[in-house]
């Protein structure tokens, strides 16, 4: 944990002398990638950041949407990569801790929780079995002991993560907009410390954070306290209510040192503080270790010394501690003390606003070759075939993982996880639904156009429940940003991500970056992931079970598209071709035929065609409701393509609708005035999912069979290898 | 070859704190008014009974296994192994 | 005619609970913080699920011994009807307000599915609407809810009619596919699964009337008394 | 008065299954590993640090925690309680 040689002479030149340990430990830690995104900052400005219902105020670390009715929704994302590397359990649990405190901080209830994961080769590697199967265990302990249900996600398997993982955690909160937290702070205010003791634990998290693993400090594991994290939930919303709190924010990287300076920063005012007031787990702290302590289950308040009594009286009722460990000052500085005596006292200014880089970048030159496709080896048995690609881990039924998450919790589940994605049910009436999506194997072929597939992606999942998308929330996770060919693939993610949030008018409310991911073997691919919240206005489209003679009709054309595809990658080893891409215009027709469609109640399911292909996402719908289907290729819109690409192609702004024979001249009437591209491509009945092409059967497998293997494959795999 | 009973202890590193263990002490123990204890600890044991040639063997075979298995994590628990003759 | 719903430190289903017995039953509903006593008046005690204290040591434990459990006992004593659901089961057989136990799923996960229950007993304040062999489709939520007894508990639950719900299929290994039970009174009953969360067709994806009833049920039971 | 280290170990009492021993050992068998295990049974340990006036007062103060918190369920758990000077 240390500054640049640069940085150090940078900061001796802004306060005109030599810093002290703890000044240079606060620094060290506020200037970190991770807190301070140095690297990323003067880019992410790119993105599109308002919009009708978004509520902008300072000092918030989590989104706010206006859903109406007095109401908002909050939203934040982030990820535990680092710590979850190297102690699975614990590092996930602590992410979706830090989450729920950045929801919180804003003065609104979590309500639920989205997880994406990302792990090696499971089948092969069974140190990417034990932190899977860690990290979710480790988000369900954590989750379901807070009573927050964890009602969405995705799991995804590439060699690239070997020795390591991706846990990325998302949070929605709602209440009521009259009861957010306006962050300010007057003369004579206090600064109070509530939640769990400061410990050694997690010293040096957040440059860990921005390191390669190679140079890990691996002192940085934090145990979890899910109980301490719900009394602490509990006790803020009870103080919120009675409007005890000024200001608000998440103990989080870089510990007390980043809360108090950002805190300090953001509402103009100084901190005096004590650090022989905070609460600690052991006896013998030196200041240093108490500012950038990463213990979990810490918030930090600022209140008048009128409310703190009552703020106290709501701590004990929930047996939390809570410490008076300073004062707010107007002298914009950070000053700590112990005692006395003076360790630190620097301008809030300067420690929360690190020097920003603009980084070189350069285009990779494995992209040059990459879409070049190579010859693949003819398959003599498609349905034999097909019966292992449903057991491949990446298409493989998620059951395993989401059935360990309490996604009931809250009364608010309408549409559960297993589907595309979830909806709640809010107190005004209105339903949001919510997906996060990623897509690492499309990115590292395309950074842009994959990028904007994810987008894309988490949108179809939310209109498919008959939501209109409102925000979105993006996470940025690739390698080390000094490799000028990595930035490159960084920058090339954010414009295409920023081009679609414009062009759709869908505004970005939170996200966050994460660089150094670098495993032994090197970078990862780039691994941005999008969340997308939805608005349903009147009722949600929950998806009716298929019966026999119930028509299956497809929006949108497949293309040449398999570079990325799970079809090249895991059946035919192939890492290349042509990447899907998403035609905005098309893509919005889809969309918007899609929501008037379900707005008028004449389908009975949307489901999105995304990974695996055509194949895999009318084989779901089909093992889903236990029912066989009859599809025939040479219908399906499009180029004109060999059966196999038709099957497998990863083409977006695709969807399958299931509709009622009687229904389906409507459907089609609205879908042409719509002008998209859609056929009647089957028939659901029997019970085999059948593939025909010419008039020959080229997929033909049983349902039950196939639902056996696809739902059991991943518990299979975790238990037994 | 004898049979051996093996006690695998796994806790977590000291300095790490335990949170089940504090609460046990504050919420259950504490308020049922024991005020001579100061301090719980939580483990976990697994009890292995295995047929080797001697303890020394019994001993590393089941230090093996669970590293193999992966059965704790180096970075935040200590294990202890001991033998006793079943 | 008043309900109260138990809260412990940690409880995370007590607002759940609280939704549906007042916006969806009317029954007026208080909430009791866990070192409080009860009033003598109350009507019908809820003890909710979720979690207490983290669960820590065995779910259910610690809440066991707060104080307020101590007036549960006593008005429980009194033919109060008495109801926990989930963790509020676990609390009951804990401080033996209930036989038997709640050891962890053989599956060992946390396990969140919609299962479906048998009737068994109908003449509990709590299924006194609802027919014998009825089935209700209900989501459990638990990572500790296999229940156990010895065989002398078990033949004793069935010679007193105490099993008052089933599992249709093996869900987590209960002894007897039980997955609630009264005390030999009935005013006590226990249950794993969570019927609040099953009565509002809105998130209930099969059929809401049936746990409807367990509500229901407490609405005639306290109408009858009154 | 000197202080000691209590360890507390539940156990299931025997007859009762233990879903999370036998998974660990099948799949040590599963694997076709280390057949010299014949059995794996895991327990939970409680450390307590206690302070009373010689070690019998210590176990018996422990004994009677462990029975009137039911700090083990003893319809299925058996309880022993060992005590060492700290
Ligand atoms: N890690 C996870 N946590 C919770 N739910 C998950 C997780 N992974 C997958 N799911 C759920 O499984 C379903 C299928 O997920 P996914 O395969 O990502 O869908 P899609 O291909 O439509 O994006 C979704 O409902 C999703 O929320
Ligand atoms: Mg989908």
């Amino acid at each position: 944990m240390s500054l640049e040689p640069q940085e150090l002479d940078e900061l001796k030149s802004k306060i005109g002398r030599v810093p002290t340990s703890t000044e240079l430990e606060i620094v060290a830690a506020q200037w970190s990638e991770h807190c301070s995104y140095k690297s990323s900052k003067m880019h992410l400005k790119m993105l599109p950041m308002t919009g009708p219902l978004v509520i902008n105020e300072k000092g918030y670390d989590s989104g706010v949407l206006d859903v109406g009715g007095g109401y908002v929704v909050t939203a934040h994302i982030e990820s535990h990569n680092h710590p979850s590397a190297v102690e699975p359990y614990g590092g996930a649990a602590t992410g979706v801790g830090g989450v729920v405190r950045d929801i919180l901080s804003a003065g609104t209830r979590p309500i639920a929780i989205f997880d994406g994961l990302r792990f090696g080769n499971i089948e092969k590697d069974k140190q990417a079995r034990w932190l899977f199967k860690n990290a979710v265990k480790g988000i369900a302990d954590y989750g379901n002991c807070l009573g927050i249900p964890t009602i969405g996600g995705e799991v995804e398997f590439d060699d690239c993560y070997q020795n390591y993982a991706l846990v990325d955690v998302a949070c929605v909160g709602f209440g009521r907009k009259d009861k957010l937290i306006k962050n300010h702070a007057k003369k004579g205010d206090v600064v109070v410390l509530l939640g769990g003791s400061t410990g050694r634990d997690g010293i040096g998290g957040s440059q860990f954070a921005s390191d390669s693993l190679e140079s890990e400090d691996r002192s940085a594991v934090q145990i979890p306290d899910p109980f301490i994290e719900k009394l602490i939930i509990e006790a803020i919303l009870e103080a919120r209510t009675q409007k005890l709190i000024h200001a608000m924010k998440d103990l989080g990287g870089g510990g007390l040192s980043c809360a108090v300076s950002e805190i300090a920063d953001t509402l103009d005012i100084g901190i005096e503080m004590d650090v022989n007031k905070v609460h600690t787990r052991e006896n013998d702290m030196h200041p240093n270790e108490i500012m950038v302590s990463e213990s979990q289950e810490r918030m930090l308040i600022v209140t008048s010394k009128v409310k703190l009594k009552k703020l106290q009286k709501i701590c004990e009722k929930f047996r939390i501690g809570c410490s008076v460990i300073g004062s707010v000052t107007f002298d914009n500085k950070v000053h700590v003390k112990k005692g006395n005596k003076t360790f630190a006292n620097l301008s809030a200014d300067i420690i929360a606003n690190a020097t920003l880089l603009d980084l070189p970048s350069k285009k990779p030159s494995y992209l040059k070759t990459i879409t070049h496709e190579k010859k693949l080896k003819p398959i003599t048995d498609y349905s034999k075939m097909m019966m292992k690609f449903l057991s491949a881990p990446n298409i493989a039924s998620k059951i395993w993982v989401y059935s360990q998450y309490d996604h009931e919790v809250g009364i608010r589940t309408v549409v559960k996880p297993g589907g595309d994605a979830s909806v709640l049910r809010l107190d005004n009436g209105k339903f949001l639904s919510v997906k996060i999506d990623g897509n690492p194997k499309q990115c590292y072929i395309n950074p842009r156009e994959g990028a904007i597939g994810c987008f894309e992606e988490a949108c179809r999942n939310v209109v498919c429940t008959g939501a209109k998308p409102v925000g979105m929330l993006d996470h940025l996770q690739f390698g080390s940003p000094k490799d000028p060919e990595i930035f490159w693939t960084f920058l090339e993610s954010l414009k295409g991500l920023t081009d679609f949030a414009k062009d759709f008018g869908i505004p970005c409310i939170g996200g966050k970056v994460s660089l150094y991911n670098e495993t032994p073997a090197g970078s990862i691919k780039p691994t941005p992931l999008i969340g997308v919240l939805g608005l349903i206005d009147k009722k949600p489209l929950v998806p009716q079970k298929i019966i026999d003679g119930d028509c299956l009709v497809i929006v949108g054309d497949t293309k040449d598209e398999l570079g990325g595809s799970e079809y090249f990658e895991y059946i035919h080893k192939f890492i290349g071709g042509n990447c899907p891409t998403v035609n905005f215009k098309e893509s919005k027709k889809n969309m918007n035929a899609v929501l008037d469609i379900i707005s008028k109640q004449i389908i009975k399911s949307a489901h999105d065609c995304s990974k695996g292909g055509l194949a895999v996402a009318v084989s779901e719908l089909c093992m889903t409701s236990n029912i066989g289907c009859n599809v025939s290729l040479d219908m399906v819109p499009g180029e004109k393509l060999s059966f196999d690409r038709i099957l497998f192609s990863e083409s977006h702004s695709r969807y399958l609708l299931t509709v009622e024979k009687k229904n389906i001249s409507k459907l089609e009437k609205i879908l042409k005035k719509y002008k998209v591209s859609f056929k009647n491509i089957g028939e659901f009945g029997g019970e085999k999912i059948r593939f025909n092409h010419n008039n020959t059967s080229v997929i033909n497998l049983r349902v039950d069979k196939a639902h056996k293997t696809w739902i059991n494959s991943l518990r299979d795999l975790v238990l037994h290898g | 070859m004898a049979t051996f009973d093996v006690h695998v202890t796994i806790e977590n590193k000291p300095g790490i704190s335990d949170p089940e263990g504090e609460t046990i002490l504050n919420d259950l123990v504490l308020r049922g008014l024991h005020k001579s204890v100061t301090k719980i600890k939580t483990a976990k044991m697994l009890k292995f009974t295995i047929t080797e040639k001697d303890k020394k063997t019994a001993h590393s075979k089941v230090q093996k296994i669970c590293d193999d298995l992966r059965i704790y994590n180096p970075m935040v628990s200590i294990v202890t192994v001991d033998v006793f003759d079943a | 005619m008043k309900v109260g719903v138990v809260v412990f430190p940690g409880s995370n289903c007590d607002r759940d609970m609280y939704h549906v017995l007042s916006d969806v039953f009317h029954f007026d509903t208080q909430y009791f913080w866990h070192d409080k006593g009860l009033p003598k008046n109350i009507d019908a005690i809820i003890l909710p699920g979720g979690f207490s204290y983290g669960d820590r040591l065995r779910a259910g434990v610690i809440a066991a011994h707060s104080p307020i459990i101590s007036d549960v006992q006593k008005l429980a004593e009194k033919g109060i009807p008495v109801l926990g659901v989930c963790n509020g089961f676990q609390i009951l057989v804990e401080s033996g307000l209930l036989p038997g136990v709640l050891l962890k799923n053989e599956s060992l996960n946390f396990m969140c599915e919609w299962t479906e229950l048998i009737v068994e007993n109908n003449k509990t304040p709590f299924t006194n609407k609802l027919k014998l062999n009825q089935k209700i489709p209900i989501p459990i939520a638990n990572g500790e809810g296999r229940y156990y007894a010895d065989d002398d508990t078990l033949k004793k639950l069935k010679k007193n009619n105490q099993i008052v719900f089933r599992y249709s299929d093996v869900v987590n290994g209960s002894a007897n596919r039980i997955a609630g039970v009264c005390n030999e009174d009935g005013n006590v009953v226990g249950m794993m699964p969570h019927p609040e969360r099953a009565v509002e067709s809105e998130i209930n994806p099969i059929d809401s009337k049936p746990s409807s009833l367990i509500f229901e049920s407490l609405l005639v039971q306290m109408g009858a008394k009154n």
